[in-house]
């Protein structure tokens, strides 16, 4: 394994609340560290399990979803879906021994920049102690 | 009828010659057989091996298919291609011993009103003399 | 003084009726005088000459469709009777009568036959004329009619009316096209033949006439004693006629090689001779069916001359001479073939209108324009013009387009827009069956309102109904209100038949605010009543035609018309003729044309034309580099093409550089080779040469003394299995010239297949020189003996000469054509000419042109002059206008809707995977693959709805927008319930 | 035919193995699509690889066929043009079925360097997963008597088992183990041969001898068992017998290389209908079978890629009720190929046969004519 | 109480007459049920509407050819029956239907349910070696003795849902004898009385007692605890998953079988799921090589994300693999699992939602870390 592991992650991030928060983290000049590359869907029921698996078995070391606090979704309910969601891919992994470590579901509403910066910062020095994502290398998937 | 057996055909025409030639019989108060049912298909190379097959299999104890006479196709070249279409499914049905003869294959042109009623007659009788279709009684296809 | 925009029409032959469509498809009102009573009595040309014994061409014309729309007035019982004005500005008188049945009302319910109390032979004195048309052919026998008004009372929709009274008319019209039938060869022009003395001899025509009335193909050929005869002879009959009518020959070797193999499909074990001097099939792909006659087993006599006496009984007895000995053949059945004769209604045109009559006494056609006649505005089509094969007789029609234009205004017809149709998405399937009762006659031959409660009992069907009718206007209004009320949004409509009346029981649908695509038609009349006896048996069959018509309306799905732009411009490939000729005509229509051409300069072969020719190309190429709407690339070749009719990119190679063209039409006028000869010394002689380098000798050389003349040098043959046309009547005008200035000259031939009306073989015969045939396997050898040049001859004797001549043929520019053809998608014939795009096969040529003489929507790509086969120089010009007036239908209009409107195949994104299988197998070029995506695309305007397309297409992306594989799955297993 | 003789001191996999290795270090590719032994080492399975040391887990020749290399082929190249050059080891009817498929514009073959390779059969897949050693041991005594009983049925009577059109063919016949022939097929396999500096010197006599005897003890064999199998098959009762199995899984149409549909026809909405529709067929057959049209789809399956079927087999390892499908496909295959005179992967410029036609053919389909009823019979009907 | 019809027949027998009756009556149009189709006693479903065929049906058949839930589907996908039929179904195989109604897949109405209590079904393999005849009596045996038969099919041995929820006709099986001359047919709905009545045997009410069922669930239990301790997918983790799957031949046959994938178009045929040749080469980049065709696991958990919550453990994955992958123990595992967190029971009831469609606020709230 190279020596220096950067862990390379994926953030699926909604459009109202996560990835405004991002912005403000952002804009406070909040210091996170860059390896997550977010991707910015209208609603965290927009992330289709396909999305995090994919992610997952392409080499992503990491891949969290963020929404809006339960009751504040701006499609109502879209972030409870999300929820059932995540705790079947969640499910699924643990199940399966695969590390459901890497996946992570967070709440952070627009107003939260030092959650958000927390949150990815966290998940990211995670990550590292886990070590890289065997997929990425795996041949046989 | 002899044999108290009225056999079910399916008389497959495109609708440039072979309904001409059905419109020429009717024209000439042409009679024949009521158990020959005409379909309607564009031109002949619009009718695929799957189509005669379903009819053979769902219940028609002959299948004869009139076109336009080589040249003449409406669409230029359709009939070449059904000539082929047809044999193949020939072929397959003679290798596997399900029996070719219950497919005829006649060029009738638009005026040509007494050649597609004879045809009609014609493959009746010869039908009629083959006996039922042995797939048709089948409930296990 | 602004020109007119109506046309006139008189005559019904072939070309008349393509110029008819062709003027009405580009917007202009036409008035079409019948001479006949009903829509082809006076078919002659289609008689004699059409190679089959059935007959659509009126209903392959949506004359109807034309006549509905308003566009095109038919008249019947026509005469002209005073022309006055100038081209632009005719006035007409004319007389008509109209037909006692008027068509549009029609039902064809044959009330009026049943009630009729006059017996006439077989049939009542109102009788309908046996043979199907687009319109129903009802006459009144005067001679018998007793006028007593049966008929009319019991006409349920006024449609009859005995009294019909001529009616004089005026009116004005920017051109007239003239295009009468010939007149057929009289009985004591074929004495001869004794025709009319004997039962056994009849014409050719007379027997497709036959098999055309009865529709019983050996009855056409039955003895009046009923048996069939088993011995034919088929007789050219101007071979053998008295001297002066060759010029009937036209086509007519081609004709009874036609019909012997006719006969031997019918009758296999017959024998069939045919006798002629020499078999003259110069069109595309004729020779190929002499081969097929051949192998056919039709023995074929070339025989010097020729004469028929009866014997008692049926038989007849052919005495002919050949090489000088007498034989004598007795056949059950002698065929005669005739020749086109000059209309005796010449006369009377002439002092009308000013048309003068040629030496045969056909209508004279000025110089360099293939149909318009020396009056100014005046044109003449067809056979009127002088005898005439099928294309040629085609190709009058559109060609008349193309030189009207000039004279005439605006175009003057819009079609009324189309009842606007309602969205049924949404709504609940609601499937209504209106079974139609044709006026109650469908009653009493079947009971309706039983086959009623079954239909009711569908699962699926809402609701049914048993109606008048919707074949006329009253009755299409009603049933569309019926429809309408009954609240259904499928239709199935029960009714007879959809070949002639489709568009009325789309526009029933339509009227009442469906789309098409939400309906289908059960041929009750057609399939059912007119054809059995068995009452049960045929309600039940009624039956399971209308199940299958349920299902197959379920699945149908709505979807509007399609349409596509079009780019207004042309571009033509090679400057020869052909090539100039279509650029001008399409220039002066204000469109804007570019010539692509291979060479250095324009004109083509020009150094094989004769002088007048010569000159006349010389003034198009002027006339083409200083006119402003023609660009020019000379040096420049064709080197890419995509996209499809009206939207053509292409891509011109010149001088390194590439320049991008778009044009919406393309011409193909790429032209021919002359076939370079090896062997009879040429080029090791300089004492032999070709028939080009003659003509430059017989203006300038010295006349040599002893000249012999080879035919069919590199044509007839394996590799180039066809004739090439020009040859003979080359020979035979340079053999006359030369025999003026004295020398001796003897013509080897194999077939002399010289046509046309100036009959120089016989000039030839007279001017004193000798013609000496050869067999295929004996072609004269040219030897050097010392000095002198001689020809050794078929039976060994050897000659001296002073010049031999090679008649060489015209061969295809393959590598050239091959290159095109692989780059424009377009195919090659077996002969390695361009496709024309409508013929597939052997001589059918003249069959797809009658066919879909009107199918003016092509592919957009048009081969013109040698490009598409040997043709004389009034040939090509004949055909680049053809092509021209065609191109013009389409050049037009800016914005079409698909042929097919709504008819087209599409393809499901989803679930194509671009195998491209449906490309290869869509003979109209309108599919290709998109690259990007990787799927199938259809361009609907190039769309024909065949649907070989989806039958190849292993799944279900490809489909019909009416044939969608559930519908005919599910209509199929209706049918077998 | 000139090509090039490689000795071998023991092991021919390896000496070729050792070739590709070769190529890959010359970058004369820069990756190889070759079958690679399954971590589980129950089975083996296609696999682009760059890196040279995972060739020794590779086959030139696996003992089975879990995946019709043409389908590799497939679903790499189905969406364009690969850039990298690749290297593909397959066997001759994987190549045939690749070539059929770029026919019908799935694959794409720039860049790409088919490597074909005489081939002794493959054993049936469930056998081998059963017990892979012996399955293993089983091939190489295939291979040395060059076929067994162990093989697969259509593999026994295979006669298409050695050059096709690749661009470079290993010999392997005519040659015992002490070496192997490397036959350029076209400019793309001589440029890579010689980049590899193998000259052309030797002829190939001996293997081309062998080959061609082996083809004619083959097609023998080919003719008896299809009429062997033909007698068990032929007419309704038997034909319907042999497929009275079928549970209509698919999973034939789904492993068959040329099967390149996105949805077959009969998963489509044609054969979606009304209820009643099923109920009035079973009325008129006093049942109907469900799944229905079991019959109509192998028939039409047979209608739409028979004249493709390079009859590989591997729908008779996927048939989990082991019907005889392979063989039977094969029979049919023969006929219509024949029929058409169109042989499956051989000349890429060669047209599918039903987008395609000739005027003058199969005259003998329509019915002869001769006029029969006469009028009056017509008219009493 | 439960209403009974007992026939003075064979259990089997019973059966058919009951069909004959059905048919004959008039009642229904056609029945939907196995039926012998070859001489080495091949079955198939067929949809019967003679009542003389029904001679050849064999309800009770101890095979699955195929999962009814996916005909009743095919049957009524577009309209719902317009005449009715009955339906002889397993207990998995109904549920696996009441989920794809859930899913729109097909309709209720006008079909009769008769099910039974299930003894597990021998796999197509053992059938395509003709023998599941000679198995008979031993397994008509060992379900008198309420034991869970030998050689029956894995996921069948380890199933605890043989007593079929919404039937409307059950025949019970359990302690049993098959061919003695007893036949209880249980009427658990008004439909399935109004349709039964008219046929003659007597119609009683009777306490069904449930001990028996129960302690024969745990029989059931018992052998699922052991067979999913054979696979202990919770050791899995990325290497044992290729172990597993590493044999697979990417036929797809699991998910065309399956009752529960309806898709028209599987997301792993699409255009979508294609790969262009630029993804291969960056999957190189990272990669010393990779397998071709790729996603083979991938294709399995996604699977498992959308069938998971609604598998029915019917085993027809398992049956048709061709190179003998357990899926159905390790879908039924992980479905038994994901079901579990949502309190889901597949098959079930047809009102109630499939869990990824609704939520309660008050839940998974310890997801968010």
């Amino acid at each position: 394994m190279e020596e220096k592991f950067e862990p390379q992650m994926v953030g699926f991030l909604c459009r109202w609340c996560s990835y405004q928060a991002a912005d403000l983290a952002g804009t406070s000049r909040m210091k996170y560290q860059p390896n997550i590359v977010f991707t910015r869907v209208m609603c965290s029921s927009r992330v289709d399990p396909i999305f995090v698996i994919k992610a997952f078995f392409h080499g992503a070391d990491g891949v969290i979803i963020a929404g809006c606090h339960p009751g504040d979704c701006h499609y109502q309910e879209g972030n409870y879906y999300a929820r059932r969601r995540f705790a079947l891919i969640n499910k699924i992994f643990e199940k399966l021994n695969l590390e459901p470590e890497r996946l992570r579901l967070a709440w952070i509403s627009a107003s939260e920049g030092p959650k958000f910066a927390k949150v990815t910062q966290d998940f990211v020095n995670d990550i590292r102690k886990i070590g890289p994502n065997r997929t990425r290398k795996e041949i046989f998937l | 009828m002899e044999n108290g057996f009225e056999p079910k055909i399916i008389y497959f025409m495109c609708s440039w010659c072979g309904t001409g030639g059905a419109e020429t019989a009717s024209a000439h108060h042409l009679y024949y057989p009521e158990n020959v049912r005409p379909f309607r298909v564009n031109c002949t190379g619009s009718l695929s091996t799957v189509h005669i097959l379903r009819a053979l299999m769902e219940g028609a104890d002959g299948v004869v298919i009139s076109g336009c006479h080589p040249g003449d196709c409406h669409y230029n070249d359709g009939n070449f291609l059904a000539r082929r279409k047809i044999a193949l499914t020939k072929s397959i049905l003679d290798t596997l011993g399900l029996g070719t003869e219950r497919i005829w294959f006649r060029y009738v042109a638009h005026g040509e009103g007494k050649r597609y009623v004879d045809t009609a007659s014609e493959f009746s009788d010869y039908i009629k003399n083959l006996g039922p279709n042995p797939l048709k009684a089948r409930n296990d296809l | 003084m602004v020109n007119q925009s109506t046309v006139l029409i008189y005559g019904t032959n072939m070309g008349g009726y393509r110029a008819a469509f062709a003027f009405c498809k580009k917007g202009y009102k036409v008035i079409y005088l019948n001479r006949g009573s009903y829509v082809d009595e006076m078919k002659n040309q289609v008689l004699s000459q059409y190679p089959l014994d059935f007959c659509w061409i009126c209903g392959h014309m949506p004359q109807r469709l034309f006549k509905a729309m308003g566009c095109l007035q038919d008249v019947y019982n026509a005469e002209i009777l005073e022309v006055s004005g100038k081209a632009g500005n005719f006035k007409v008188k004319y007389k008509k009568r109209d037909q006692i049945v008027d068509n549009f009302a029609c039902i064809e319910c044959d009330k009026c036959i049943e009630v009729c109390p006059v017996e006439v032979g077989d049939r009542k004195a109102i009788w309908v004329h046996p043979e199907v048309a687009w319109e129903n052919i009802y006459l009144i026998d005067f001679e018998h009619c007793t006028k007593c008004g049966k008929c009319e009372e019991v006409c349920p929709t006024d449609a009859l009316k005995i009294e019909k009274h001529d009616e004089i008319h005026e009116v004005d019209v920017g051109a007239i096209i003239l295009a009468p039938e010939f007149d057929v060869t009289s009985e004591e022009n074929l004495e001869n033949f004794s025709l009319g003395k004997s039962p056994s001899v009849i014409t050719n025509a007379g027997v497709a006439k036959r098999s055309l009335l009865t529709n019983f193909v050996r009855d056409s050929v039955r003895l009046p004693s009923g048996k069939i005869p088993k011995k034919f002879g088929i007789i050219i009959t101007p071979h053998f006629n008295r001297p002066g009518v060759e010029y009937e020959n036209y086509n007519l070797s081609v004709s009874s090689v036609y019909r012997s193999v006719r006969i031997k499909e019918v009758i296999p074990e017959a024998e069939v001779t045919i006798y002629l001097r020499d078999y003259r099939g110069f069109g595309k792909g004729h020779y190929k069916w002499y081969q097929k006659a051949l192998d056919a087993g039709v023995k074929v006599e070339r025989v010097d001359s020729l004469k028929i006496t009866p014997e008692n009984g049926e038989m007849v007895t052919i005495h002919y001479k050949k090489d000088n000995k007498g034989y004598e053949q007795p056949v059950e059945c002698a065929i005669l073939v005739t020749g086109q004769q000059p209309p005796k209604l010449m006369k009377t045109l002439s002092k009308i209108c000013g048309v003068k009559a040629d030496k045969q006494g056909f209508c004279n056609i000025r110089a360099f324009s293939p149909v318009e006649t020396d009056v100014e505005g005046i044109f003449s089509v067809g056979e009127f013009s002088g005898p005439k094969g099928n294309p040629e007789t085609i190709w009058d029609g559109c060609a008349t387009l193309t030189e009207a234009l000039q004279y005439l205004g605006e175009p003057n017809f819009k079609p009324a827009s189309p009842p606007s149709l309602r969205s049924v998405s949404g709504e609940h399937r609601r499937i209504g069956v209106f079974i139609c009762s044709c006026f109650g006659s469908f009653n009493e031959v079947m009971d309706l309102n039983a086959l009623k409660e079954e239909v009711e009992h569908l699962q699926g069907v809402f609701h049914v109904e048993i109606i008048k009718g919707c074949c006329t206007p009253p009755t299409i209004k009603e049933t569309a209100e019926k429809i309408k009320k009954s609240g259904v949004n499928r239709v199935v409509l029960a009714v007879c038949t959809p070949l002639q009346k489709l568009l009325k029981y789309r526009k029933t649908v339509m009227m009442a605010g469906l789309n098409p695509l939400l309906s289908e038609y059960v041929r009750l009349r057609e399939d059912v009543i007119y054809v059995h006896k068995d009452k049960d048996k045929m309600l039940k069959k009624a039956f399971s035609l209308i199940w299958s018509a349920v299902q197959r309306v379920r699945r149908g799905v709505q979807a509007p018309v399609l349409a596509d732009a079009f780019t207004p411009s042309a571009l033509v490939v090679g400057g020869g003729l052909s090539g100039l000729t279509c650029a001008l005509d399409i220039a002066r229509c204000g469109f804007p044309v570019t010539i692509v051409e291979r060479g250095e300069n324009l004109g083509g072969g020009i150094e094989y034309l004769e002088r007048g020719q010569r000159d006349f190309v010389k003034s198009l190429v002027s006339k083409v580099e200083n006119s402003s709407n023609i660009t020019v690339y000379k040096g420049a070749e064709l080197k890419g093409v995509n996209g499809y009719a009206g939207n053509f990119h292409t891509i011109v190679h010149i001088k390194g550089e590439d320049i991008k063209v778009d044009a919406g039409v393309i011409f193909l006028a790429t032209g021919a080779k002359e076939y370079k000869p090896d062997g009879f010394l040429f080029g090791e002689d300089k004492r032999v040469i070709t028939q080009a380098q003659l003509l430059e000798m017989i203006d300038t050389g010295k006349t040599p003394e002893r000249v012999f003349m080879i035919q069919c040098v590199g044509t007839m043959n394996e590799s180039h299995n066809y004739c090439s046309r020009v040859c003979c009547n080359r020979a035979l005008k340079s053999a006359i010239s030369l025999r003026e200035k004295g020398s001796a000259v003897t013509i080897l031939y194999r077939e002399m297949t010289h046509y046309g009306k100036e009959d120089y073989y016989q000039k030839a015969i007279e001017a004193g020189v000798e013609f000496i045939r050869f067999e295929k396997e004996h072609y004269p050898e040219v030897r050097k003996n010392k000095e002198s040049l001689e020809v050794i001859l078929a039976n060994g004797k050897s000659e001296k000469a002073d010049l031999v001549v090679l008649s060489t043929g015209i061969i295809p520019d393959e590598e050239n054509n091959q290159n095109l053809s692989s780059l424009l998608g377009y195919s090659l014939d077996y002969e390695g000419f361009f496709e024309s795009d409508a013929s597939m096969y052997p001589y059918e040529e003249a069959i797809k042109k009658l066919f879909k003489p009107f199918e003016l929507a092509s592919n957009g790509i048009f081969p013109v002059g040698l490009a598409h086969s040997p043709m004389s120089f009034d040939e090509t010009l004949l055909n680049a206008k053809d092509s021209v007036g065609r191109a013009l239908v389409l050049l037009g209009k800016k914005y079409i809707s698909a042929p097919n409107s709504m008819y087209v195949a599409e393809v499901s994104e989803s679930l194509c995977v671009g195998c491209g299988i449906c490309v290869d197998a869509c003979s109209y070029s309108a599919r290709h693959i998109d690259e990007i995506k990787k799927i199938a695309v259809v361009h609907p305007f190039l769309c024909d709805s065949c649907g070989s397309c989806v039958a190849v297409c292993p799944n279900n992306a490809s489909s019909l927008r009416d044939f969608k594989g559930e519908q005919v799955i599910m209509a199929l297993d209706a049918l077998l319930a | 035919m000139k090509g090039a003789k490689i000795l071998v001191d023991n092991n021919r996999e390896e000496v070729i193995l050792e070739f590709l290795k070769k190529g890959l270090d010359r970058t004369c590719f820069d990756a190889i699509l070759i079958p690679l032994k399954v971590p589980s080492e129950d089975s083996f399975a296609y696999v682009l690889l760059k890196n040279p040391s995972l060739l020794d887990r590779a086959s030139a020749l696996p003992p089975v066929m879990p995946v019709q290399g043409a389908k590799a082929l497939y679903s790499l190249t189905k969406q364009g043009k690969f850039k990298q050059k690749v290297a593909i080891v397959m066997r001759p009817c994987e190549i045939r079925a690749g070539i059929e498929l770029y026919k019908l514009k799935q694959t794409e073959l720039e860049n790409i360097f088919l490597i074909s390779i005489d081939c002794p059969g493959v054993l049936p897949l469930s056998d081998y997963i059963k017990d892979p050693e012996k399955g293993t041991d089983a091939f190489k005594e295939t291979v040395v008597q060059w076929g067994s009983e162990f093989t697969r049925p259509v593999c026994k009577i295979c006669t298409r088992f050695s050059m096709v059109a690749s661009d470079l063919h290993i010999g392997l016949l005519g040659a015992e183990d002490r070496n192997i022939f490397l036959i350029p097929r076209s400019e793309k396999g001589e440029n890579l041969l010689e980049s590899l500096d193998i000259s052309l010197e030797n002829d190939m006599e001996s293997w081309v001898t062998k080959v061609k005897e082996l083809q004619e003890e083959r097609k023998k064999k080919r003719e008896q068992e299809h009429k062997g199998l033909k007698s068990k098959i032929e007419g309704p009762d038997k034909f319907l017998e042999t497929f009275s199995k079928c549970i209509n899984c698919h999973n034939c149409m789904r492993v068959c290389p040329i099967c390149y549909c996105r949805e077959c026809y009969f998963d489509s909405d044609a054969m979606k209908l009304y209820p009643e529709n099923y109920l009035m067929r079973a009325k008129n057959k006093g049942g109907l079978r469900f799944p229905p049209d079991t019959l109509l789809f192998h028939l039409g399956r047979m209608s739409h890629m028979v004249f493709s079927c390079v009859s590989c087999g591997t729908c008779e390892d996927a048939c989990p009720v082991s019907i005889p499908i392979a063989q039977v496909f094969a029979l049919v295959a023969d006929n219509a190929q024949e029929l058409f005179h169109y042989v499956p992967g051989e000349n890429i410029e060669e047209p599918h046969p039903l987008a395609t036609y000739k005027e003058e053919e199969f005259r003998d389909i329509e019915m002869p004519y001769v006029e029969t009823y006469t009028k009056k019979e017509m008219k009493d009907g | 109480m439960a209403k009974v019809l007992e026939l003075g027949k064979s259990i089997d027998e019973g059966v058919r007459a009951l069909l004959r009756f059905l048919l004959e009556s008039g009642k229904i149009k056609g029945v939907l049920t196995l039926t012998k189709i070859s001489r080495d006693d091949d079955v198939a479903y067929s949809l019967i509407t003679n009542s003389e065929l029904v001679e050849d049906t064999v309800p009770l058949y101890p095979l699955m050819p195929s999962n009814t839930a996916k005909l009743l589907t095919r049957l009524t996908l577009l309209e719902p029956m317009t005449e009715p039929i009955a339906a002889v179904v397993k207990p998995c195989e109904l549920r696996g239907f009441i989920e794809l109604i859930k899913l729109n897949q097909g309709s209720l109405e006008n079909i009769l349910f008769i099910s039974s209590t299930c003894g597990g079904v021998y796999s197509l393999k053992t059938a395509e070696k003709g023998n599941v005849g000679e198995k008979l009596p031993q397994y008509w045996e060992s379900i008198k003795k309420m034991e869970v038969p030998p050689d029956v099919r894995p996921t069948c041995k380890g199933c605890k849902y043989f007593l079929p929820y919404s039937a409307d006709i059950t025949v019970d099986l359990i302690g049993k004898e098959y061919n003695g001359k007893k036949c209880e047919i249980l009427i658990n709905t008004q439909k399935g009385e109004e349709f039964i009545s008219g046929m003659e045997g007597e119609l009683k009410e009777v306490e069904i007692p449930t001990e028996y069922i129960d302690s024969y669930r745990n029989k059931r239990l018992a052998e699922r605890e052991k067979i999913f301790n054979e696979i202990r997918v919770e050791k899995f983790g990325l290497e044992e998953l290729i172990n597993i799957f590493g044999k697979c031949i990417g036929c797809h046959g699991c998910r065309t079988v399956c009752p529960i994938c309806y898709c028209k178009l599987c997301y792993f045929d699409s255009r979508e799921s294609d790969y262009k040749p630029i993804n291969f080469e960056t999957e190189l980049e990272r990669k010393d090589g990779m397998r071709i065709p790729p996603d083979t696991i991938l294709y399995q958990i996604v699977r498992l994300t959308h069938i998971s919550t609604s598998c029915v453990g019917c085993g027809m994955c398992s049956d048709i693999c061709p190179v003998d992958i357990p899926l159905s123990i390790i879908f039924s595992m992980m479905g038994e699992s994901v079901q579990g967190m949502f309190e889901y029971v597949p098959g079930k009831n047809v009102e109630e939602k499939m869990p990824l469609i609704t939520f309660k606020t008050e839940e998974f709230v310890e997801l968010e870390l």
